[in-house]
């Protein structure tokens, strides 16, 4: 500990309004946390009460719901960690890399996510929890893409070397999911399978606001999760650069022997 | 950038005709491959023939992984990695050198997967134009993406681990591109495969500029 | 004269340990300069930081007249780095390493047949593979190399260790020619007494910077040369 | 499992990764927010 912080953190403590927040919240995310609450209590009641039953799916196309938007919102992250890598490329800036990098982990889980609830759905659906639908199989590609991204960040502490390195597996990973899409499409349309799955049934009127409302959101919680893990990565490289500065002054103490 | 290309790549070959790594050891691994898939799958049932395809590209891609960490262990071991960042070679065409070096292997153990699955799978390939151009274009891609994430991983403590999983991903479409056109190509529709061949150049364009601009900046952090 | 290495507070990091934790130090064009201290004390960490291959990320940094703050891959070519790792591809011969990293800085083939004859490396050594060679063999290759490079700024980390008396003799003239001719050396050693005869002037470095207490010779400015 | 069961079982489980998610980042927030003095947390 050295001296130039220790006489700061005592004020943090009793003065409060001074001290800034004590976590990741700020008056912003926190009207945006409560709009998002609101939106999937809203959500949760029309895909469960005010909706009917789809002619086609029965029931399960409440799953419709929660399924749609979360895999939408995360190609959408997916979007924003290649416009965060390649700004970084450009910017060199710690700011962008961790844009990148906190959409890509949302991303992530949200791809994660998308695969356990597409084979919920799958099984009262198909009967089987897994088909090799063009979705669900580029859905997991990208999942193992993500992991291979969130892979490559934990291979450096130096700020500098992960930015690098990772802003160039992120700038790929757009051209890599239309490569993946296409790819995987065309080989099950190939195939001429029987059309197990039709995603995009022709569901209108209030199914349809439903839907649309809960991609937005979707996506308001998508923010608000990626300011978070922003502000936590920022905090996480001030405390490691606070102990970059102990460490410089511990190695100039070193005297002869 | 391609007089330092050139270096590199015949470099990269004189040291694999000398230590014999890819010839004593690669080659045997797949034609072991083609082996094993014959235990996997029973042959009489003619799954073996229909299957022909995807397993030579398998086969390839996993071929190409180990010719990519080949590539790389020779440039890390003993600070040679410090050795090519004194240099004044080119980033590019040091990229270009060590991908073209990893592809001329990669078509090397291709033609004898070929060979191999005519003889040990009784595979009738037709199609020769499709079949060569596939293999151009799908070995171009995956000698690029696998340099690009190559030299990434090379900096890296968990490098055996970390390969694998960055570069087969990455792969995967490359892998299904290639064996439906080796499908068309074997069943004589070879019209059907141009779309695949199509989408492995759109592969191997991307990672090559990738690499072109990448390269350097990684090397700089391995 | 603009020095051909100066640093100002340099700091440098490998991974989150400061290697370098504020190095003041200017070396003249020409100047032989002597690196003393512990095992640990910053010495390699120096040497590759000079050669722009470890960033620096904090103070002032300048060689060769080049910014390595702000463009450290400019003045690689001009430097030769003589390190504990040979920098040498185990299966290709001594002929076929010598000649590709003389022409990886763009030199030219006969140098790199100079160098080897120079060294002893001409004959039947010239197409062994570099992993048949002895420790002290190799290290002679890496030698060649370093010769070929013409550097400007010679940095020779621990040059004399594993190698038996001629050759460390032929260093020692390799070096004194090399400043002669007016290029600047920094040498880390622990083999003080010969090393302190090739420098004119020693640093102690202790704890990743120079300890001002434990230099010897003139600070310079009169370039100093060493026969 | 009926339809319902299925249904009822894909929200939950996108709830309970979510919240589990946020939680971690809040409660990882405020323990590091303690370790940096507070110039360095003046969100936007």
């Amino acid at each position: 500990m050295t001296s130039k912080f220790a006489v700061d953190l005592p004020i943090s403590a009793d003065q409060p309004s001074l001290a800034g927040p004590s976590g990741t919240g700020s008056g912003g995310t926190r009207v945006l946390g409560a709009l998002t609450l609101v939106g999937i209590a809203l959500v949760a009641f029309l895909a469960f009460v005010a909706t009917p039953a789809d002619s086609d799916m029965g029931d399960t196309v409440r799953l419709i719901y929660v399924h749609v938007p979360i895999v939408s919102v995360a190609y959408l992250g997916i979007v924003i960690a290649t416009i965060g890598s390649i700004a970084f490329l450009w910017k060199r800036s710690e700011w962008w890399d961790l844009v990148a990098s906190s959409s890509a982990e949302v991303s992530a889980v949200l791809m994660g996510l998308t695969l356990v609830v597409g084979m919920i759905w799958g099984k009262p659906t198909w009967g089987v929890y897994w088909v090799w639908d063009a979705r669900l199989t580029s859905t997991l590609v990208l999942f193992l893409l993500l992991l291979g991204y969130q892979a490559v960040r934990r291979t450096s502490v130096d700020p500098w070397v992960r930015g690098k390195r990772s802003a160039i597996v992120g700038l790929l990973l757009l051209p890599n999911v239309l490569i993946v899409n296409r790819s995987v499409e065309w080989w099950r349309s190939l195939h001429q399978e029987p059309t197990l799955l039709r995603l995009d049934p022709t569901i209108e009127g209030l199914q349809l606001f439903t839907l649309v409302l809960a991609i937005g959101v979707t996506a308001l919680m998508f923010v608000w999760l990626a300011v978070h893990r922003f502000r936590l990565a920022w905090l996480q490289d001030r405390v490691d650069r606070r102990l970059l500065v102990d460490a410089i002054e511990d190695r100039r103490s070193e005297v002869t022997v | 950038m391609f007089r330092d290309a050139a270096l590199v790549a015949g470099k990269d070959l004189r040291i694999e005709l000398r230590s014999r790594v890819a010839i004593n050891q690669v080659l045997p691994l797949a034609v072991l491959l083609l082996v094993l898939f014959a235990f996997a799958l029973d042959p009489d049932t003619g799954l073996l023939v229909r299957a022909t395809p995807g397993l030579f590209w398998i086969a390839t891609v996993l071929c190409g992984l180990l010719a990519v960490q080949r590539a790389f262990a020779v440039e890390t071991a003993d600070g040679v990695t410090d050795g090519l960042r004194l240099s004044a070679l080119d980033t590019g065409g040091l990229f270009l050198g060590k991908a073209a070096a990893v592809a001329l292997q990669l078509i090397v153990l291709q033609a004898l997967l070929l060979a191999g699955v005519v003889v040990l799978y009784d595979a009738a390939p037709s199609g020769w134009l499709m079949l060569v151009v596939t293999c151009g274009t799908a070995t171009a891609g995956i000698a690029a993406a696998g340099t690009l994430f190559g030299v990434l991983a090379a900096g890296v403590r968990v490098r055996e681990t970390l390969l694998p999983l960055l570069l087969l991903p990455v792969l995967a479409p490359v892998l299904l591109a290639a064996t439906r056109a080796f499908e068309a190509a074997f069943e004589g529709r070879s019209s059907e495969g141009w779309p695949w061949v199509g989408l492995l150049a759109a592969f191997a364009l991307v990672y090559i500029v990738a690499g072109l601009f990448g390269f350097g900046a990684l090397l700089e952090e391995s | 004269m603009e020095p051909a290495v100066h640093l100002r507070g340099a700091v440098a990091l490998i991974g989150r340990f400061p290697a370098l934790a504020g190095v003041d130090l200017d070396v003249a064009p020409g100047e032989v300069v002597l690196l003393r201290g512990p095992n640990g004390a910053g010495k390699t960490s120096l040497l590759r930081a000079c050669a722009g291959l470890l960033p620096v990320v904090d103070g002032e940094a300048v060689v060769l007249g080049q910014d390595l703050r702000t463009d450290r891959v400019a003045v690689r070519q001009r430097v030769g780095l003589l390190g504990h790792r040979t920098a040498l591809y185990d299966d290709l011969t001594v002929g076929d390493n010598v000649r590709f990293w003389t022409r990886s800085v763009g030199g030219d083939e006969k140098d790199g047949d100079a160098a080897m004859a120079r060294l002893g490396l001409s004959g039947r050594l010239a197409s062994v593979a570099v992993n048949r060679l002895s420790a002290g063999q190799r290290r002679r290759v890496a030698l060649a190399v370093l010769i070929a490079r013409r550097p400007q700024l010679w940095l020779l980390d621990e040059p004399h260790a594993g190698l038996d008396q001629p050759t460390r003799d032929e260093i020692d003239r390799i070096v004194g020619e090399a400043a002669a001719a007016g290029a600047t050396v920094l040498v880390a050693s622990h083999e003080l007494d010969r090393a302190e005869a090739l420098a004119a002037r020693s640093v102690e470095i202790v704890g990743g910077h120079i300890d001002a207490s434990g230099g010897t010779g003139p600070p310079r400015e009169d370039v100093s040369r060493v026969p | 499992m009926n339809e319902w069961g299925y249904v009822i079982a894909g929200w939950a489980v996108s709830a309970a990764v979510l919240v589990a998610y946020a939680l971690w980042i809040i409660l990882r927030g405020r323990a590091l927010s303690k370790e940096v003095p507070p110039e360095d947390r003046r969100w936007m």
